[in-house]
Parts: structure tokens; C-alpha cells; sequence
């Protein structure tokens, strides 16, 4: 299936958010996710399906302004 | 000279949201030559809030996780930003997502109308603030001058406002102060922060000066010969506008007058005779 | 924060004809409402010169003795002044009587022009700075920004220039910034001393961002509605300008620039689809 | 003799700069003077003789901007 | 001097919604001394468009219709504002009843956000503006140099638009006029008029240097000392604003450069020598 | 737009030395691309007095000539310069065989103190006004504003004061305006020209504005895309800020006051109960 | 019947606002007229019926900035 | 004989300003004359003696600003 991923597009087997994260080597990464542009907290990760041509966005802490 | 940031008595400290916030001057944490530079910033200027962003990571980059560990280490309060959101969806995504990883519920809203002036999108800005404010947030949000959109930003649970000096990155100062003494004025009992285009100490101290509550800046440190000597510089500015705006600014005059005292002046008649 | 006035190495001091000066901020002592608020307002301030002047004095009066008292307590320079002298010939004798009365060479040379401005008539400037070089002292003239009246003092033997800023007692800050920083070029190894017209801890800043040396003031920290904490305020404004000189301030820009770095922005991708 | 002491016309019987102080009781007050707009340092005020119609200044220290 | 009205081509002229304008200088009718000035005012710039108002009027007054057989008279353009509305819909609803009276799709759209600044209601502004072209309106906004207000009011459907330079009434120029250039570079295409705050025939100048399109201006010549002799005065201001706009401003410089040219100076040599 | 150059009254033309002077724009004419474009700006701008010099000539070039009869053509008053003179000597010298070939006792003189400002060296500038006088010139000195130096001038014989607006060429406009301003007011009866410095049509109306009595420019003209227009442009700004100034500008104000009356507004007890 | 006019209470007999046009003594006046904050075209104010504390607005040109 | 005529030498034979200008060619020319510093009225131009290294100047009208 394949998927968007911060932008680029990626082919995944996974089915849930959780799942990318796992697959994607993520790990226990201090990240916050959204799908298709809305928020996913960390707990609900696993419970939310992928759909193909999903957009996922991956972020962590950086230096702002 | 004995420590300025400490001279304000506890009555008179600033409140942002309930939160004492010691210092007046808060710092943006990009744009600095190394992560050593600004740490030292943050040390040298004894400041109490520092903005941070969200940016997207790959799997292994764990670059956002040492950051964080630094920021942690400073003891200070955190205020995420929403830098680069275009629109309200993104801007409130983004401090979704903000909340969750810094476990605050402060945010910085930007939500930017134009790259050429990175100036907010007050239509968007209201409309993303009147929603956070409805998911709990805290919102600071970085807005204009304009006294019709802080009431409508106040009016939607704001309780603190961000007027831009200038546009981000110029470091251009106070571009309309009248118009920000106006707006000081305007809103007596609410705490108001200048974001954003100030570039030089003497800025942020008449920002202090025309009564503004703090100074929010990044690029004018960062992107100093020495950051933290900037940064030390640009605490004492505001501790010296603060304590100057208290102390009672003497009113300017169109004609001089001596300040040495004309009384007595010797030769004052044989000059007169010359 | 730390002890601002310490920050500068030895070999970065300011030096006055010789005489190292800890502190950047030169104190004017007329005008305060008690001679307590003075002296709080020099220890606040840390100031290590002040002027003070001349005045005649009836035979049982022994006022200037008090006053001489607390100044010598306070152990600081002493720089007299010249103040209400209107030709070069009374500021000669004003010197002479100050120098044998505070034991010192330095004097601050004022020849007023007119009672409006009371800007420096600078040929009777030039005439009494070259005489009184002659004599042995050490001036500080009050002058403009007049690059060839600079000049001419120079020549004359002055080691120190002290252009004004804007006119004595209007607190109108730096009239002509443009000029000044065209002076600061100009005469890049004299120490440049801006006397008068400073109204407000900002003006005091920017001088200093100017690259100017120190900054000489009395009417707005006298008519403060609390010089003491007015005093503390310019004392930190000077070292954050002089800080920030040091540190390299950041070139304006015209265009906004993002402080948050553009690249990772979240739904970067998406936004530009909308 | 009439002579002229800070801007005031004043009756003295001195003659010098040493004896009209005395005379006016300056005593040993801090002041320095000068005669006819010329300076007089203190160590000469004994050696100064003063004509009707001099023009005396006496000044002490004070406050100055 | 020849008529400068007269000096751009057909090409060149200012259209505002397709209607051809000779004169650059719009002006109110309000505050006047009497109508005769008022009128000799409107003659001596030789304006070519005014605007006016609505107001109460009791049964048997007939001020109105006098007021209006005046304006007639003169032959010009007539631009019906809104001033005074504090919401959308009392815009909406005396624009409605000024196209009736005036007979004219021209609106000057105001909707005000507070007493203190007179400014716009930029969120009020844009939804009046919107219902107000849909009705067939052509619609002038005074609105702020605000670009993404600008933004919306041209997705509206707004051809014109009017930011202010200064508070009305304030005659204080252009308050922010590194803002309003930017406006000008950002809206290329549309014309800009500024509208409110111009004091004194330099600052329509200045404005029209910028690059604006006209000034639209009131106070500063209804209350001149002479009011025809002003409205002269702004005229000309703005013919040597735009005539120097369109003619090339040289760039301005940090150092000085001979207009004369110094090669064949005499003495050149010898005063080396000197 | 009728003529404004003709406005004035025979009793308020200005006079100098004595020759009245229809046009208030002095214009300068070095620089220009090609003769026939300062002919042009000449004629454009109906000027009434432009500045020439003089430079060596080798033997049989004869431009001298030839620029000489141009002028001569104009029917203008010509008023020489002391350009490029570093001393008081050179200055009278020049002076002198400027009078002998433009047979003409107009000078204006300049004395310059350095070569990063050009400015007047006030010392050399006062003992060659001195002589200058002496010897039956008619002195237009270039200036500062310092107003002990224009005490002193007006005292060697000068009827006319010309203070630069900036450093020469730099187009930066009034560089101190209070500063001049206050001169205007400390002279009340000389004719006070600005000379230097002025970039933009409305810098030169600001200077009338101020009361000033005429400006005199080169650069701003002479380096603009189309000089004639820029010319045109000037005499208008000279006109409007003359006519502006005798008219009675408006107080600033602080705060907005409406220009159209608020007595009568429809719906304005309706919008107090919304 | 009540009614406000331009901010005042007037009674009225009037049904319409023509009627009430023509009762106050407007007459040929050139005015614009609002019933209750909404326009009323002159050619339809002989249609529109009044009701009691209806708010009518009644404007003609001025001044204005 | 040397003289240095606006800035540069030159050898000439005259005498006198008028001479040199005559040998130079200014002929009718419209300048202006300085010798060693000092103004040159042109009647006085005959009248005055050239010295070796006499420095001359010749000028004209010009554009200025």
C-alpha cells in the first residue's frame, strides 16, 4: 500500500499508525503524528486504519522562533 | 550593578496565564551557530521562556529527541510555536501535535497571511485562537497592531497578545510606535508581548519603555557576532526599559533648559556687559 | 544576571585621559529633589564620574562645603563644569577656579551660544579649549557633531569630544543619529562621550550601539519620578548598548525571514494543494 | 570703598582679595575666587590689591549637569 | 509652471472602476467654515472626485438638498462614504440608501472598529465589502496597510484600495510607511489610495513617492488657516509626488558626493600643499 | 492647477540682496546627462537663480564659452560657487575671479571641512564671509545649522543663510529637522535657503513647510531617470510647501477625531443596543 | 401608533412609510430611507407597512470625509 | 622659464600674464586668472611680472552645484 509520509511517498504493509511507526524503525522516538491533516494522539495510534494514499506526518521538537 | 531581573517585587512580576515569569525577555531558540551558543545564550540572558517548533523527523534522525533533552535541561518554561502554518486547520493540527509532545498547553499561534512579510493572517489567527481556546489551550498569539483584532483575539479567551514590531527577520525595531502606544493604552490590563522585528537592544528597551509587558526575539541573538554576549545584552536592555518605564520617563521639551542651575552663575552681570 | 560593568576586560576599559573608568554611564548632580535621592542615585548607578560646577556663595552660607562633603564620600571623578559660561574668557576663569577648588585637571568645557539650543558656540569653544590646554588641563569639551569643530578641538590638544545629542534638558534622545554615527567613524580612536539631550534609557542604548563610548546625562534621571531606579535603569541601558556594540548587532533587512527554519514544516506539501 | 562681590555693590575697608574674605566672613570656607574676571588662586589673595569699583567673584562648589 | 494635471498621458491616467480621474487628490467636504470655502476649495485643486455622507434630516430642513445642488454643481465625481458605521450591516444599509440618494455604485466603505483610532473593522470591513459587491457596488475600503486584509477585500471583489496613513483627523502622516511601500510592491496592479491621517502637503508627497495611486484627505485642508490656499497646496503636492515618482528618485546615499565636479578645481595642487 | 509661482504678492516675493526672485527652487546644474536636459530642467522648472562655477581651461578648449553662453541664454540670476575650496584663501580667490567672469557679486561660498561630508568648515567659512564682505560681495553662505555660526555670519555682513538638509548629494533630506525648525524661528527675518542634501519633491516641500524661504538643489534633479520631469516636479513640491506653509497647517493631533460629523449618523442608538 | 424616527418617538397615523413621509411634511425631499436597520427603496415605501416601534431612519446628503 | 599653469609646467618666454596667456592661445577666451594665490583682475594682467615657478591659474565658467 502506499503511503505519504512527511511528503514523500513510502510503501508500507502496516495497517495502523502504530504500525508505520513500528515498521518505519521509529521505535520509541519522542514523535507526534497527524493523519491526512488532522492530530493523532500517541494512544489512539493503534487504533487508526491506513488507508492507501494516506497522508501521515511525523514530527519531533526543533528550534523556533 | 546589583541583579535587575530581581528588583521587581513579587506584586509586580509578570504573570503569563498564571505562570510567574521571572525574566522579560523571551528567546527563540533557532538560527544559533551551535546548540553550545545557544545554551549559553539561554544562561547568560537568565531567561524564563523559550519558543520551540515541531518539524518533521525520520526514523532514525532522533535529532528532535537531544534537542529536547537540551531544553529540558534549562528548567525554563517552553512556549511551542505553530511557525509556517499557512492556515488555521494546519496552524490547530500543529498545536495538537505541539501539546502532546511538550505537555504544555501553551502555544504560540502563527498563522502567517504572506511570505514577503511573514505577517499573521488575522482572519485565519482569530479562527484557529477561538478553537484552541475551546480545546483548553493557552494561546499567545502573534498578531498585529490592529485594536479590532486583539479585541476579537481577547474575545475569543485570549489572554495575553503578541504585536509584531516589524516583520520577522528584519530587525527593523518598532516600525509604528505610535500606533503601539496606542495600542498599549488600549488594552491597560493585558499582558503584551513585541514579537518579532526587533534587532538591537535600544529596540526592545522602548518597547519596554512605552510600557509593553515583554520582548519576544530570536534573530537579533542568533544571528549576532556572539550570541550570548547579544543575549546579555538584550536582558539588561529590557530590565533597563522595564525599570526605566516604572521609574516615570521625564516628559520631553521642544526648547532646552540648563540642567546646571542658571542661579549664581559667576560673570552672570559682567557678561551681561560685554 | 550578572555584573554588566564587569563584563569589559582591562585592556578594553575606557580610558580618559589616562584615568580608567569602570563605568560608561557619566552622572550630571543638579536638579535632583534631595541631595539623598542623589547619592542613592549614584550608588544605584555605580557611576564613576560625575560633574558638578561652580555657583557663587554668600560668606556664612557653606553650602558648597556640604555638597563638596558628599561627593567626596562618594569616591568618584570629579568632573567641573563650565555650565552658563557665554564667552571663552569667563569659561577660562570658571576652569581655573574649578580646578584649584576640586584639585583636578579635567574640566567640561561649555561655551554657550545662545539661551534657546545652549549648543556650544564652538569658536569660543575652540578658543578656550586651546588656551586652556595651554594651562595644563584636561578638557572634555561640550561640542556638536561638527566634524571640523572636531577637529580643531583635537588639534587643540582635547583628548575626549562630548558631542551633544539633542539639546541640554529636552530628552529629545539623538536629533541626528545619521551625524553621529558619521562623527563615530570619522574619529575612530577618541573617546566619544554623548552629553545631553538623552531622555530615555533607549536613547542611551542606541548611543552606545553607535559605537559612541559613554553617554553623559543628568536632567532625566534629576526629574525621574524616581531617579534612583531611573539611574539603575540607564546604568543597565549603557551596558546592553555597549554589550550589544560588541557582540556585532545583526544588518537590518528590508524582507521578513523566517526565525523557525522552513524546511520540515509540517503539511508543507498539503497547504500548497489547497 | 565700593566694590562689586558676586553681582552685589558692597562698602569695604579692605585692601586686598585675603582681607575682604576675612572682612565678610568667608573664614575658611572652600571657595575660590577671581578679580575683574581674571582668576585668583588662593595662595595670592594677601598679594592682590583691590581699586574701587573691583569686581569680585566668590564660588564654592555645587551641583552641575 | 505648467498645469501638472495635465502632464500624463491618456494612458497614464489614474482609473478607478473604469471611470477616468484627472485630479490624484480626492477630497472631503466636511469641517469646512462655510460652504463658500468649501467650494472654492474644490475649485482652486481642481479635484475631481469628493466625498460625502448621509445624515438625519428633519422634515422640513432641506439642508440636504442644498448640500447636494452644491456638489452638482461642481461637476465631479462623487464618492458616498459609510462613516460612523460600527457593523457590516449599518455599512451595508446606508451604502444602500447613498446609491439611492446619490445615485452612484461608488462606495467608500467604512466600518470602524473603536473611537480611540477611528481604524477600520478589518473583519467587519471585508464581510460589508463582500455582501456590497454582490449587490453591484463598486467599493473603496479604508482599510490598514494589512496584507492579507488587502488580500481578501481584492478576492471580495474590491478594485481600489484605501489604506490609511494615519488615524483620521491625526494629521500625522504616514505612520508606518516601510509597511505601505511594502503594500505598494505587493499589490502591483491595483490602485492604492491613501486615505486618512495626511497633515501637511509633504506627506501627500511622500505618498505619492511611495508609489500610491492618490490621497484622499479632509481635516488638513478644511481646517487650514486658509482653506482654499491649502487645497492648492495638497494639489500640488501630489502633481510633484507622482510627476517625481514617475520621473526616477535618485538613490539616496550614506556619503556625501561633490555635485560639482571636482576634476579642474583650482588650487587643487597647491591646497595639497597647504 | 493655475500658475503657482505666481501666487505670491509683490510684498511677499522673496527678495536677496535686494533682487527679487520669483521661483523658490535654486537649482544647481552639474551633473546633468546632456546640456539640452538641463535646459530643459531649467525652463521646466522656471527657475529664477541657478548655480555655476569655474574650472581650469586649457587653451583652446573653449567649453567655458560655450556652457556660458547656455546660461546666459536662460536670462537667470547666476550665482556662483566656491566648490571644492578647502581654506578661506582658496575661497576668496575663487570668489574673486568669479565676480570678474559672471560679473555678478553673488557668491555662494563654500568652505569644506572634509571630504566623507563635505561639510562647511564653519571657521574658514566665517573669516572668508568676513573678507568677502569687505570687499563688496553679496555672500550666500553654505552652512550648518548651528546657529552661533549663523550669529556670527549675519554679524560679518551676510544677508542670506543657507543650511545644508544632509550631507551634499546624499538625497537623505532633512537630516535635523527640529534642529532646523528652531533656526528658522531664531531668524525670523533672514532669508533662509536649504541647500544640500534634498532627494525627493517631498523633502523640499517639508523645508517650506518648516518655513524655510527657498531650497536649492542639484543632485536630486540632475540624477533623476527624466530630469526635466524631476525639475517640474521639484518647482510643484517648492510651491506646495510654500503655499502650505502660508496657509496654516493643521495641529497633529494624538488622537483620531472624525472628519465627517458624528451628530446625525443613521442607526447610531440602534448600533448602541446591538 | 409609536414609532421611532431618526432616533425620536413620534405617533403616527400612518400605515406606510410613504404615509409617514408625507404626515411629517418631507414632502419632495430628497431622502433615503431604513426601516429597521433595512433599506426601503423610495418606490417601495408605499408598500411597506409600519408596525408598532418600528425604527425608521430618514437621511439626506452631507458633508463627510 | 618654468611656471606651473593650472597644476602642470610648462616652459614659456612671456614676461607677463598677458604674455603667457598670449603664447598659450587663450586668445578672446572668458576666464579667469590667479597667480601664486592671488586674484589677477584681467586689466591688471600686463602689468604683472611672471617669476620662474609661478604658479598660474586659469579658469572658466563651469557647471556646480
Amino acid at each position: 500500500m502506499r503511503v505519504i509520509v512527511n511528503g514523500n511517498e513510502e510503501q508500507t504493509e502496516a495497517r495502523t499508525l502504530d504500525g508505520l511507526l513500528r515498521e518505519l524503525g521509529y521505535g520509541t522516538a519522542k514523535v507526534a503524528t497527524a493523519l491526512n491533516g488532522q492530530f493523532v494522539p500517541a494512544a489512539e495510534r493503534s487504533r487508526v486504519q491506513l488507508d492507501t494514499g494516506a497522508k501521515i506526518e511525523i514530527v519531533s521538537p526543533r528550534q523556533g522562533g | 550593578m546589583q541583579d535587575l531581573t530581581r528588583t521587581e517585587s513579587d506584586d509586580q512580576q509578570l504573570c503569563l496565564y498564571g505562570r510567574p515569569v521571572a525574566s522579560r525577555l523571551l528567546l527563540g531558540t533557532a538560527q544559533y551557530p551551535s546548540p553550545a551558543l545557544l545554551g549559553d545564550a539561554v544562561r547568560r540572558a537568565q531567561v524564563s521562556v523559550v519558543t520551540v517548533s515541531l518539524r518533521r523527523e525520520g526514523a532514525r534522525e532522533r535529532s528532535g529527541e537531544r534537542f529536547w533533552q537540551m531544553v529540558a535541561d534549562w528548567g525554563v518554561h517552553v512556549l511551542p510555536n505553530t511557525a509556517g502554518c499557512r492556515s488555521a486547520k494546519d496552524a490547530i493540527t500543529t498545536a495538537q501535535m505541539a501539546r502532546e509532545i511538550f505537555d504544555t498547553r501553551w502555544v504560540k499561534l502563527e498563522v502567517i497571511a504572506n511570505d514577503d512579510t511573514l505577517q499573521p493572517d488575522v482572519f485565519g489567527l482569530v479562527e484557529a485562537a477561538t478553537e484552541l481556546v475551546r480545546q483548553g489551550f493557552e494561546v499567545f498569539p502573534y498578531t498585529t497592531e490592529d485594536l479590532g483584532v486583539g479585541e476579537r483575539l481577547l474575545a475569543a479567551g485570549c489572554e495575553v497578545l503578541m504585536p509584531w514590531g516589524a516583520p520577522i527577520g528584519t530587525g527593523r525595531g518598532l516600525a509604528n510606535p505610535h500606533a503601539l502606544k496606542t495600542m498599549r493604552g488600549y488594552f491597560p490590563d493585558t499582558p503584551l508581548i513585541i514579537d518579532a522585528g526587533v534587532g538591537a537592544p535600544s529596540h526592545a528597551a522602548l518597547a519596554m519603555e512605552l510600557g509593553f509587558d515583554a520582548v519576544l526575539l530570536n534573530t537579533a541573538i542568533a544571528k549576532a557576532g556572539d550570541p550570548p554576549a547579544m543575549a546579555e545584552a538584550f536582558a539588561a536592555a529590557v530590565a533597563a526599559g522595564r525599570t526605566g518605564y516604572r521609574a516615570g520617563l521625564m516628559e520631553t521639551r521642544d526648547m532646552a533648559t540648563p540642567s546646571t542651575p542658571v542661579a549664581g552663575t559667576p560673570f552672570f552681570d559682567l557678561s551681561d556687559g560685554q
